[in-house]
C-alpha cells in the first residue's frame, strides 16, 4: 500500500534517515523496531509530511505523496497517532474526536458519522465525552489519540510508540485495541520499543538502526531474543 | 562638514545609545518596549543638574547615567521573572508611566534671573550648557562620539570578560544557564541596569544638544524604533543596532528623493531584510564568520 | 572529590500522572549507577528533580548530607551536579568553544564580567581547548553546534559537563543514536575522563555501555524502582526482563 | 460622588467593550501564531480611514462606511500576514514582530500620504437623543457600542465553539503539532484567523471612530496600545480574559479621567497596569502562563 524508497531526512547537518526503504502491506500490522535515536520517529514525521525528506519517494497506492503538505497527506488517508499522546488538552474529548475528521470535511455530514462508532469502541471516552482532554489519564489520552485518528477513516494508521510512559497493564490494554484494529483488516504501521509485545502482534517487521533498515522479515522467521539483543542491547552479531 | 551632515550624524549617535540599550536586553532574551523611559530620565536628570543646579557638564551627565542605571535595576527587580510578552508590556507600562509623570512634573528655580527647569507638558527649556561653554555642533558631535566609543568599549570589555557570554547564555536558554550555575535573575537585573545607564547617557547628551525637551518626545514610537534597530541590524554584535540606526536615519535622510514615500520604502526594505535574515543583517553566524576572517 | 548521594522516598507527578513513586537510591562516593527502564518510566524525571527543575511531591535528596530540596538549579549546579541531556541542550547560536565555556561563568566575581586578564584568558582557553581536544572538537571550536554531527554534539555536552568539574555527573543516554563502534568510543572516553573521582548516574538503553561502566544498576518501571543491585544479577532478573523487553518472559 | 462613580462605570464599560474587542483580535492572532502582530492597530486605522474617505467623498451613510472600514482593515491585515507572518519562519517570533512594526510605518505613511491633514470627520450616531435612566445618563452611541460588542462576542463564541473553522482555530491554539497531524491546513487557518481578527478589530475601530466623530492616524498606535494592554491585563491567550481586561481598562480609565483629569488618568492607568503585571502575571482571568513554562521544560 505504501512504498517507501530511499528516503533521506536530516536535521540541520545531522542525517537522521540515510536512505530508508520499506513497504507497508495492505491490511495487517507492520512494525518498526529499533533503539532510541535510530530514526523511528523521524520516519513517522517524514511520512506524515511534517519533516521534509530531501530525497527519495513515498508512494501511496502508486501515488507519490512525498513533498505533500501534512494536511494533504492526512486527507489521502495516512493518519498519525503521535508519540506522547498529542491531544488537545483544553478541548473536550468530543471536540478532540471531531477534530480528527477535519480531512473529511467535504464528505456528506462532514465525516462525523463515525463519531458514534468511535465512542462505541472506546466506552471510557464516551463516559468522559464532555471532559477536557487534559484531565484524562495517560491511557485514556492514548485511546483518544487513536480514536481521533480513526475519525479520519485512515487507509494507513501510523502509530508512534503507543506504550510510552504507560503502566504495563495499560500497555496491554492499548495493544489489545491495536490487535483488534488489525483483526478488522486495517493497515497499521507501528513504531514500538516494546519488542516482544510488538512482535506478538506484527505480521511483518523491520529493524531500523542508525538511519538504515538493517533487517526485515516476519516474526518467527528469526530468533526474537537474538533480534532484541541486537536491536536494543547493542551486541554485535552477524545477521 | 556642513550643518546638515553634522546634525544627521549627531542624531545617528544619539539614537545608537537607545538602540544599544534595547539590544543589550534582547541579547539577554528580553524584549523591552520601554527604553525611552531611561532616555527621558537621563535627559531630565542631566538637564536639571546642569541647567538648574549649575553642575559641571560631566557631573550632570554622570548623574543622569547613574539615575537611569539605578532605576533600570530597580524596575528589573520585580519584572525579570515575567515571561516574554508580560515583560514587554511591563516595560511599556513603566515608560508610559514615566512619560505621564513628566507631564505633571514641575521643578523650576530662578537661575540668572530666568525661571529654569521642567514645567510639565510645556517641557524643559534652556538646557544651555553647550551654548554657554561655546561648544560648536562639530565639537558636540565629538562628545557624542566619545560617549558612544565609551559604551562600545565597555561592551568590548564585556565580550573579552565573561559578561557578554553570560548575557547570551541567559538569553539563549535560561534553564540551561541555571544549570550551569548562573544566577539568571541577577544577570537579568544587571543587564537592565546596564541598559538603563546606556539609554540615560544618550538622553543626557540629547538634552544638551537639543536644549529643549518635552514629555511628548519620549513616546512609545521611539521605544519600538530602538528595538527594531537591533533586530534589523543584527543581534550578533554591538554594531548591529548601530547599523540599524544608520540604515534608518542615514537612509531616511538620503532617500529624501522619495519625499513622502520614504517610510513606505524603508518599511518595505526592513520587511524584506527580516524575511531573508530573521536575526538581522549582522546575525551571530555572520559575525563569527567575519571574526574568523579577520583573525586570518 | 566524589559525592555521596542519598535519595529517599522521592515522588513527583505531572498532570495527574505519577512520574516517580517513592524512589530510594543510595550512592556511595565514587560509585557509578546505571539507571534503566522503559521509555517514560521516570528516569529523566529523576534527573530533573536532582537538578532542581521540578519540585518533588515528597521525599528528600541529600548530596554529601546536604539537603537539595528547595534549592534553585543554579545553586545545585554550584554544589557540583552537572548533567547531559537525552535530547541535547546546546546553545545554538554560540560557538562550540562558548558552549564549553558556559560552564565556567558561574560564581565569577563581578569584575570578571568586564575584564579578564590576558593571563587568565589564556589559561582558560588552554584548559578548555585541551578539553575539546580530548573529544576531538578543537578543530570545530569556532563552529556552531548545528555544524556538528550527532556524535560530536554528544561529546560536546560531555565536554561542557567536565568544564564545570562536578562531583556528581548525570548522563542521560550518552550513546543514543550511536553505532556500536561510536558507543565503544564514548564508553572509553567516559571511563577515562568523566568517571574517575566522581559519582555518576547513567541512564542508557545500550547495555554495551551500561555493562562496561556501571557495576551496579537500578531499574525503574512506571515510576517505581523494581530492582537495584549488581549489574549481572539485575539483568538476569525475570521481572526486569519482563518490564523492559516486553511482556513475554524469556 | 457615588452617582459619578456609577456614571463613570457605565461609560467605562461601553468604551471598555471596544477595548475588549481589540484585545480579542490580538488574542486570536497571538493564540494561533504565538507571535505578536503590533501592526494590528494600524491595520484597523487603514480601515477607519477607508470609511472616512467614503464618507467625505460621497457622504456615504453608516452602512457603507461600516463595510468600507471592515474591508480596509481586512485588506491591510492580509498584507501584514503575508509579509510579516507567512513569509517568516514560525520560530523567528522577534523577526515577525519587528517586521510588523515596519509594515506599521508603511501603513501610517500611506494613510498620511492620502490624507495629508491632521484630523478627519467620521459619521457619528449622535442624532439619537440622550437616554435618561433615573439620575444616570446613557449616551446612545455608548449603548450601541456596548450592544454591538456584546453581539459580536456572542457571534465569535458561536463561531469558535459551533463551526468547523472555529474548531480548527481552537486546535491550532491548543496544540499546533497535534493540529497538523489531525489534518488542519495550518497556513490557511492562520490566514483566516488573521482576517477574522481584522473584522473584529474593524468593528471596534468603527465603533470608536463613530463615537468620537473625528480621527487621526494616531488611532493606529492608540488601538495597538489599548488592545495589547487589555489583552495582558486579562491574561494572555484567553478570550474571556481579553474581554474582562478590556472592561477593567475602560472602567479604570473612566474613573481616573473623571477624578484626576487626563494626566492623572495616564499615571493611574499605567501604574495599575505595571502593578497588575508584577503581582498577577497570569492575568485577571487567572489562567497561569503554564504554556510557556511547559514548553520550556519539555525540552529537558
Amino acid at each position: 500500500m505504501l512504498e517507501i524508497r530511499d528516503i533521506r531526512t536530516s536535521y540541520g547537518k545531522i542525517a537522521a534517515l540515510k536512505g530508508v526503504s520499506l513497504d507497508i502491506a495492505d491490511g495487517g500490522l507492520t512494525c518498526l523496531l529499533g533503539p532510541n535515536g535510530a530514526g523511528k520517529t523521524t520516519l513517522i514525521w517524514t511520512i506524515a509530511g511534517i519533516l521534509k525528506a530531501h530525497s527519495g519517494s513515498m508512494k501511496l497506492d502508486g501515488e507519490e505523496i512525498s513533498g505533500m503538505r501534512p494536511h494533504s497527506i492526512v486527507s489521502k488517508g495516512v493518519v498519525t497517532v503521535p508519540e506522547n499522546r498529542l491531544v488537545f488538552p483544553e478541548m473536550t474529548v468530543k471536540d478532540n474526536l471531531i477534530a480528527g475528521a477535519f480531512s473529511r470535511r467535504k464528505e456528506k455530514g462532514g465525516g462525523l458519522d463515525d463519531l458514534e462508532e468511535v465512542l462505541e469502541r472506546f466506552p471510557r471516552l464516551r463516559e468522559r465525552a464532555n471532559q477536557e482532554a487534559g484531565t484524562l489519564s495517560g491511557g485514556e489520552q492514548q485511546m483518544l489519540a487513536v480514536g481521533r485518528a480513526l475519525m479520519a477513516r485512515p487507509k494507513i494508521l501510523l502509530m508512534d510508540e503507543p506504550s510510552t510512559g504507560l503502566a504495563p497493564i495499560i500497555v496491554e490494554e492499548i495493544f489489545e485495541i491495536i490487535g483488534r484494529l488489525r483483526d478488522e483488516g486495517r493497515t497499521i504501521f507501528l513504531v514500538e520499543q516494546n519488542a516482544h509485545l510488538a512482535l506478538d502482534y506484527a505480521d511483518h517487521f523491520y529493524l531500523l538502526e542508525q538511519g538504515h533498515v538493517t533487517f526485515g522479515g516476519r516474526p518467527g522467521e528469526v530468533d526474537h531474543d537474538e533480534l532484541i539483543q541486537r536491536a536494543y542491547l547493542g551486541a554485535r552479531k552477524a545477521s | 562638514m556642513d550643518a546638515f551632515t553634522i546634525s544627521v550624524l549627531s542624531n545617528i549617535g544619539l539614537f545608537s545609545f537607545l538602540a544599544i540599550s534595547a539590544w543589550v536586553l534582547l541579547i539577554c532574551g528580553e524584549i523591552s518596549f520601554g527604553q525611552q523611559a531611561y532616555f527621558a530620565i537621563g535627559a531630565y536628570a542631566g538637564g536639571i543638574a546642569t541647567a538648574v543646579w549649575q553642575w559641571p557638564f560631566a557631573l550632570g551627565v554622570g548623574f543622569g547615567v547613574v539615575l537611569g542605571a539605578v532605576i533600570g535595576g530597580l524596575v528589573a527587580w520585580p519584572t525579570t521573572r515575567l515571561s516574554g510578552m508580560h515583560y514587554a508590556i511591563a516595560t511599556l507600562a513603566f515608560a508610559e508611566f514615566v512619560r505621564s509623570c513628566l507631564n505633571v512634573f514641575s521643578y523650576q528655580r530662578e537661575v540668572d534671573g530666568y525661571l529654569t527647569g521642567p514645567d510639565g507638558a510645556n517641557g524643559f527649556r534652556d538646557i544651555r550648557w553647550a551654548y554657554e561653554a561655546g561648544v560648536e555642533p562639530l565639537g558636540y558631535l565629538g562628545i557624542i562620539a566619545a560617549g558612544l566609543a565609551a559604551v562600545i568599549g565597555l561592551i568590548a570589555c564585556m565580550a573579552r570578560g565573561r559578561g557578554m557570554a553570560q548575557l547570551r547564555i541567559v538569553g539563549e536558554d535560561p534553564i540551561l544557564a541555571g544549570m550551569q550555575g548562573l544566577n539568571v535573575n541577577r544577570i537579568r537585573i544587571a543587564a537592565a541596569t546596564l541598559a538603563g545607564g546606556i539609554a540615560a547617557l544618550g538622553g543626557a547628551l540629547y538634552a544638551h544638544l537639543a536644549t529643549y525637551v518635552e514629555p511628548a518626545q519620549f513616546g512609545v514610537m521611539i521605544g519600538v524604533h530602538s528595538l527594531a534597530y537591533g533586530l534589523i541590524g543584527g543581534l550578533g554584535t554591538v554594531f548591529g543596532p548601530i547599523l540599524g540606526v544608520l540604515v534608518d536615519i542615514g537612509l531616511l535622510e538620503s532617500l529624501r528623493v522619495f519625499s513622502s514615500y520614504r517610510m513606505i520604502v524603508f518599511g518595505g526594505l526592513v520587511a524584506l531584510v527580516l524575511i531573508l535574515r530573521p536575526r538581522g543583517i549582522l546575525d551571530e553566524k555572520t559575525v563569527r564568520r567575519i571574526q574568523a576572517w579577520l583573525r586570518r | 572529590m566524589a559525592a555521596a548521594v542519598e535519595i529517599q522516598g522521592l515522588s513527583c507527578r505531572f498532570g495527574g500522572v505519577k512520574a516517580l513513586d517513592a524512589v530510594d537510591i543510595r550512592l556511595s562516593p565514587g560509585e557509578v549507577l546505571g539507571l534503566i527502564g522503559p521509555n517514560g518510566s521516570g528516569k529523566t524525571s529523576l534527573f530533573n528533580l536532582l537538578t532542581g527543575h521540578h519540585n518533588p511531591e515528597a521525599g528528600a535528596i541529600l548530596l554529601d548530607g546536604l539537603d537539595l530540596a528547595g534549592q534553585s538549579p543554579s545553586q545545585i549546579a554550584r554544589f557540583g551536579i552537572a548533567r547531559t541531556f537525552q535530547n541535547l541542550r546546546l546553545l545554538r547560536r554560540l560557538s562550540v568553544y562558548e558552549n564549553v565555556r558556559a560552564a565556567r561563568h558561574a560564581c565569577a566575581p563581578l569584575r570578571d564580567a568586564f575584564w579578564l586578564s590576558p593571563a587568565a584568558r589564556r589559561q582558560e582557553r588552554d584548559s578548555l581547548m585541551n578539553l575539546l581536544d580530548i573529544f576531538g572538537l578543537s578543530e570545530k571550536a569556532q563552529k556552531t553546534p548545528a555544524e556538528l554531527t550527532l556524535v560530536q554534539m554528544r561529546h560536546l555536552e560531555i565536554a561542557r559537563l567536565l568544564a564545570a568539574d562536578p562531583k556528581l555527573v548525570l548522563l542521560d543516554e550518552p550513546a543514543a543514536g550511536m553505532t556500536s563502534a561510536e558507543t565503544q568510543a564514548i564508553t572509553e572516553v567516559i571511563a577515562t575522563h568523566v568517571l574517575p573521582g566522581r559519582s555518576a548516574i547513567v541512564i542508557e538503553h545500550k547495555m554495551q555501555l551500561v555493562a562496561a561502566l556501571c557495576p551496579r544498576i537500578a531499574v525503574l518501571n512506571a515510576g517505581r524502582k523494581i530492582a537495584d543491585g549488581p549489574t549481572g544479577q539485575v539483568l538476569a532478573d525475570s521481572a526486569v526482563r519482563q518490564s523492559y523487553f516486553g511482556a513475554k518472559p524469556c | 460622588m457615588l452617582l459619578d462613580i456609577v456614571q463613570n462605570t457605565l461609560d467605562g464599560l461601553a468604551i471598555g467593550s471596544a477595548y475588549g474587542l481589540l484585545a480579542i483580535g490580538f488574542t486570536l492572532i497571538f493564540g494561533v501564531m504565538r507571535r505578536l502582530n503590533i501592526a494590528f492597530g494600524p491595520s484597523i486605522m487603514v480601515g477607519i480611514f477607508a470609511g472616512a474617505w467614503l464618507h467625505s467623498q460621497w457622504s456615504a451613510g453608516m452602512i457603507p462606511v461600516f463595510l468600507a472600514t471592515l474591508a480596509g482593515a481586512v485588506l491591510a491585515s492580509a498584507y501584514v500576514e503575508r509579509i510579516s507572518f507567512a513569509a517568516i519562519r514560525g520560530d523567528a517570533a522577534l523577526a515577525s514582530m519587528a517586521s510588523s512594526f515596519a509594515i506599521w510605518m508603511q501603513l501610517e505613511e500611506a494613510v498620511v500620504h492620502v490624507f495629508p491633514g491632521r484630523t478627519y470627520a467620521f459619521p457619528t450616531l449622535q442624532t439619537i437623543p440622550m437616554l435618561e435612566i433615573g439620575p444616570v445618563f446613557l449616551r446612545p452611541e455608548y449603548l450601541a457600542m456596548f450592544l454591538t460588542a456584546a453581539a459580536l462576542i456572542l457571534l465569535l463564541q458561536w463561531i469558535l465553539t459551533r463551526t468547523r473553522f472555529g474548531l480548527e482555530v481552537r486546535t491550532l491554539a491548543d496544540n499546533p503539532e497535534a493540529a497538523r497531524v489531525s489534518g488542519v491546513n495550518v497556513a490557511q487557518v492562520a490566514f483566516l484567523t488573521f482576517l477574522l481578527a481584522a473584522v473584529i478589530g474593524g468593528v471596534a475601530g468603527f465603533l470608536i471612530a463613530a463615537t468620537d466623530g473625528q480621527i487621526t492616524p494616531k488611532i493606529g498606535l492608540w488601538a495597538t496600545m489599548k488592545g495589547l494592554i487589555a489583552m495582558v491585563i486579562g491574561g494572555l491567550g484567553s478570550l474571556r480574559g481579553a474581554l474582562i481586561g478590556g472592561l477593567v481598562l475602560g472602567v479604570v480609565e473612566a474613573q481616573a479621567q473623571w477624578f484626576l483629569g487626563a494626566a492623572g488618568r495616564e499615571i493611574v492607568t499605567y501604574t495599575l497596569l505595571f502593578l497588575a503585571l508584577v503581582m498577577l502575571p497570569s492575568g485577571l482571568a487567572g489562567r497561569a502562563d503554564a504554556g510557556a513554562r511547559t514548553e520550556a521544560l519539555r525540552r529537558l
